[in-house]
């Protein structure tokens, strides 16, 4: 109640900022696209396939972004209580849930070819799938109790302990001998990928990040529209007041 | 006993306090001060917040505005559940709570003859009547050792004897300097207290 | 014991217990927690292990065979710096398959042979157009299989 | 000290009183193995290797369905909030309710594991490999699961709710059990790092979770 001039102010500026990312969004999307499919070249090795890599990397990066976001939001809200932070941390969690989903779908689509396996069960592919199903129970966490105030409380607790596993996926590559390659971009001693697919590689990622900024900013938006007719509802009835007699 | 300087010897001051429940407001801007022999009879009709205003004091649940101080082990909570295990002996249920507060044994004694504990002493919870495990319930309050006593319908399922016992019972606590809020909508007479009346016209 | 006190004999278990928890992952960590075992790893081990392994390592150069008049029946050595294990696969070869690639085989070991029902090719970090990878080889600048 | 004691003497005492609570959970597991040995079939290689990953998940099976006993019996008859009162530190209590779970849970599912080895054919060097495995892995099923179950407090049937909270992350201690059960009863070299992680995740837990669940309690006794 006290601070509701800040997610005001916020929605006024969400409204202002969702066409922007959103076409912002689009162009990067058309010309990143553009260079994956057209403008660069055939791997050395994998050949036309490595195209895939466009959609699936950059899709990776999203579900560990998301995740790392949840948390953070997680922290603000427990630590401070701004009122902003569950709601961004509720509705990032079916964002990160599906661009986890699209990692795993795309890795599968682009395994099959290169590796010869739809699926390995190494350590890479399933600690990402661990990171699903911990957006799954998140996501259940917040539908199964009814008062917000305390599913954000407990859900951010589950976040929080849940986050153990980010760093696994990071490291699991250089940690263990996987069948999935050790990291190309986010490396030391700089990428180990050719100027000519990095840029389409950067290209999308920027898409998919602007992609999830607007699709953040439309699910906030939703999520405080919600809670304000939920607090309509409530208000039938005014809080008791005490007389000592 | 109603004169005393603001806050000296207080066990529980609660100032301007709101209290949620279910993401509603049920409180607000309750101020109570609780200190040695106060004796609060908390009133007002269902969903008013009486078990809201009782654990919000106990510091079982987070207030939504005010201030609340709270001496050390200040208070004690009785719930609408008794915390009695359907599987544990009354006597076993009494040495669990002995052990939790480490109370000597004298108390425990005083405890079992004060709320007639004794015929069911060795019989376990699920055979108990709600009259009987609201009894032992209360005999955990007695064996705290806590100054503060809050207590949310204390004498429901209890015949008239046991009504009488527990309402004796509190009153003496409150008069050897104890203090207790007791939410009831049973017509019991403590002698001499204070009504809080909860309402949203009060 | 003062609360004090008590707050940090708390302090200091939970210090000491992380401090062995990040003591036993890191040893673990550097003895290998494998996917799978390198072929110098095959040969340490006391015992033939049972039932299905993976072995993971270069195809060596020139090892590479297939049964006559068949292209789903391959045997081949998978090799790293110190030692060689044969295998021989009865299947569909994955496209990246070929001399010098790492690979990823899953299978029983009889006699020092790993009997596979299942061959992974694993790719490098490395991405580049294919005329960049000549031009890098002829240099002399790289070789396929390691960082530039 | 000695409250925490009495709060586990207490938690064991009921478990094995509460219609045979814990000896339920032993006969849910013996049933899981069962199943699973009839579901695989009479090839008794294929059971003997498959011995060790179905005792790990059944006995993680048996524990999740066990969870929401560890705090919402205590929750819903109101000695929660007593035990929140008594003054000692909650994320203690949390761990002296973890701890009483493994001991009449998990420990009797343990003592029942040679048994079921024996129906499974599990071979006679591969048996202290798998109790070891189990003995330091399975603690982190309770620590976690006492965390779940004070997530999922306030909710009516939570079980289904606490199996999808725990599930990821008791995917790792069943991964790293197996592995080195395994590792064990091949004598590779496996065995030892594999028991350190699984004793490394069973430390994670008695650091995290022991104030996780108490404040996961606070909030929902709220």
């Amino acid at each position: 109640m006290h601070n509701l001039a800040n997610p005001q102010r916020f929605e006024k500026l969400a409204i202002r900022l969702t066409p922007l990312l959103s076409i912002a969004a689009g162009v990067t999307a058309l010309f990143g696209l553009y260079y994956a499919l057209f403008n660069s070249p055939a791997d050395y090795q994998q050949g036309e396939s490595v195209r895939i890599m466009y959609v699936h990397v950059p899709a990776a990066w999203m579900a560990l972004m998301c995740y790392s976001t949840m948390a953070i939001a997680s922290g603000v809200g427990f630590i401070w209580k701004h009122p902003l932070a569950d709601v961004t941390a509720k509705s990032t969690a079916p964002i990160g849930a599906a661009f986890t989903f699209l990692a795993l779908v795309t890795g599968s689509i682009w395994g099959k070819p290169m590796w010869g396996t739809w699926w390995a069960w190494d350590a890479r592919l399933t600690s990402v799938l661990i990171l699903f199903f911990l957006y799954l129970g998140y996501i259940a966490l917040w539908s199964a109790i009814d008062d917000k105030t305390r599913a954000a409380k407990v859900a951010a607790i589950a976040c929080l302990v849940g986050f153990i596993n980010i760093p696994i996926i990071k490291f699991s590559v250089d940690w263990w001998n996987s069948l999935h390659q050790p990291a190309s971009v986010l490396r030391g001693g700089g990428p180990t990928i050719h100027q000519s697919m990095l840029t389409p590689l950067l290209l999308m990622g920027i898409a998919y990040g602007l992609t999830f900024a607007a699709l953040l900013l439309i699910s906030m938006r939703a999520e405080l529209a919600e809670r304000r007719i939920a607090r309509l509802e409530q208000s039938a009835r005014a809080p008791s007041k005490a007389m000592i007699l | 006993m109603d004169e005393r300087p603001a806050d000296a010897g207080r066990l529980i001051a609660a100032r301007d306090i709101a209290a949620q429940r279910g993401g509603r407001l049920v409180l607000s801007g309750v101020t109570l001060a609780i200190g040695p022999g106060d004796l609060f009879i908390l009133r007002g009709p269902n969903g008013a917040g009486k078990t809201t205003l009782l654990r919000t004091l106990a510091g079982l649940s987070q207030r939504a505005a005010g201030a609340l101080k709270r001496s050390d082990n200040a208070s004690v909570f009785l719930g609408h559940a008794d915390g009695v295990k359907a599987a544990l002996t009354a006597r076993e249920s009494l040495s669990f709570w002995r052990m939790i507060y480490s109370a000597p044994p004298a108390i425990i004694e005083r405890a079992i003859s004060r709320l007639n504990i004794f015929p069911f002493l060795d019989q376990r919870g699920a055979s108990l009547s709600a009259g009987q495990r609201r009894r032992l319930a209360l005999c955990r309050i007695v064996i705290s050792r806590r100054p503060v006593w809050l207590l949310d319908e204390p004498t429901s399922g209890m015949d008239a004897v046991s009504i009488r016992a527990v309402v004796d019972l509190i009153a003496e606590h409150c008069r050897d300097d104890g203090a207790a809020v007791v939410a009831t909508h049973e017509p019991l007479d403590f002698g001499p207290g204070r009504t809080i009346m909860l309402d949203e016209a009060a | 014991m003062t609360k004090r006190e008590k707050r940090l004999l708390l302090v200091a278990a939970v210090v000491g217990v992380a401090a062995v928890a990040a003591a036993l992952v890191l040893t673990a960590l550097n003895s290998a927690v494998a996917y799978f075992y390198t072929p110098s790893d095959l040969q340490k081990l006391e015992k033939t292990p049972v039932g299905l392994i993976r072995l993971g390592g270069l195809v060596a150069p020139g090892s590479v065979k297939f049964a006559e008049g068949r292209e789903t029946e391959v045997n081949f050595v998978i090799k790293d710096e110190f030692a060689e294990t044969a295998v021989s696969y009865k299947g569909v070869l994955p496209d990246l398959f070929r001399e010098g690639q790492g690979v990823i085989v899953q299978g029983k070991l009889e006699n020092g042979r790993v009997l596979a029902s299942e061959v992974l090719a694993k790719h490098d970090e490395n991405y580049m157009p294919k005329e960049v990878a000549d031009a890098l080889k002829e240099q002399g600048r790289w070789k396929e299989g390691e960082t530039p | 000290m000695k409250r925490l004691m009495a709060i586990f003497e207490r938690d064991v005492t009921l478990a094995f009183r509460t219609g045979g609570g814990a000896l339920n959970s032993v006969a849910f597991f013996a049933l899981t193995v069962v199943i699973f040995a009839l579901a695989i079939g009479p090839d008794r290689a294929r059971l003997s290797e498959s011995a060790a990953p179905i005792l790990w998940t059944a006995a993680t099976l048996a524990a999740m369905l066990s969870f929401d006993r560890i705090l919402q019996a205590d929750f819903e008859d109101g000695s929660l909030d007593a035990l929140i009162e008594s003054g000692d530190l909650l994320s203690l209590v949390a761990l002296a309710k973890a701890s009483a779970h493994w001991v009449s849970t998990l420990l009797p599912l343990i003592l029942a594991t040679p048994v079921l080895g024996l129906l499974l054919g599990l071979p006679a060097h591969a048996y202290f490999p798998l109790m070891a495995s189990m003995v330091i892995g399975t603690p982190a099923l309770s620590l976690f699961g006492a965390l779940a179950s004070a997530l999922a407090l306030s909710l009516r049937r939570a079980s289904m709710l606490i199996t999808i909270l725990t599930a990821p992350l008791l995917t790792p201690a069943i991964i790293f059990g197996v592995a080195a059960a395994n590792a064990g009863a091949r004598g590779d070299a496996l065995f030892g790092p594999a028991l350190m992680l699984l004793a490394a995740m069973t430390l994670f837990g008695v650091l995290v979770t022991p104030a996780a669940t108490a404040a996961a309690i606070r909030f929902n006794t709220d």
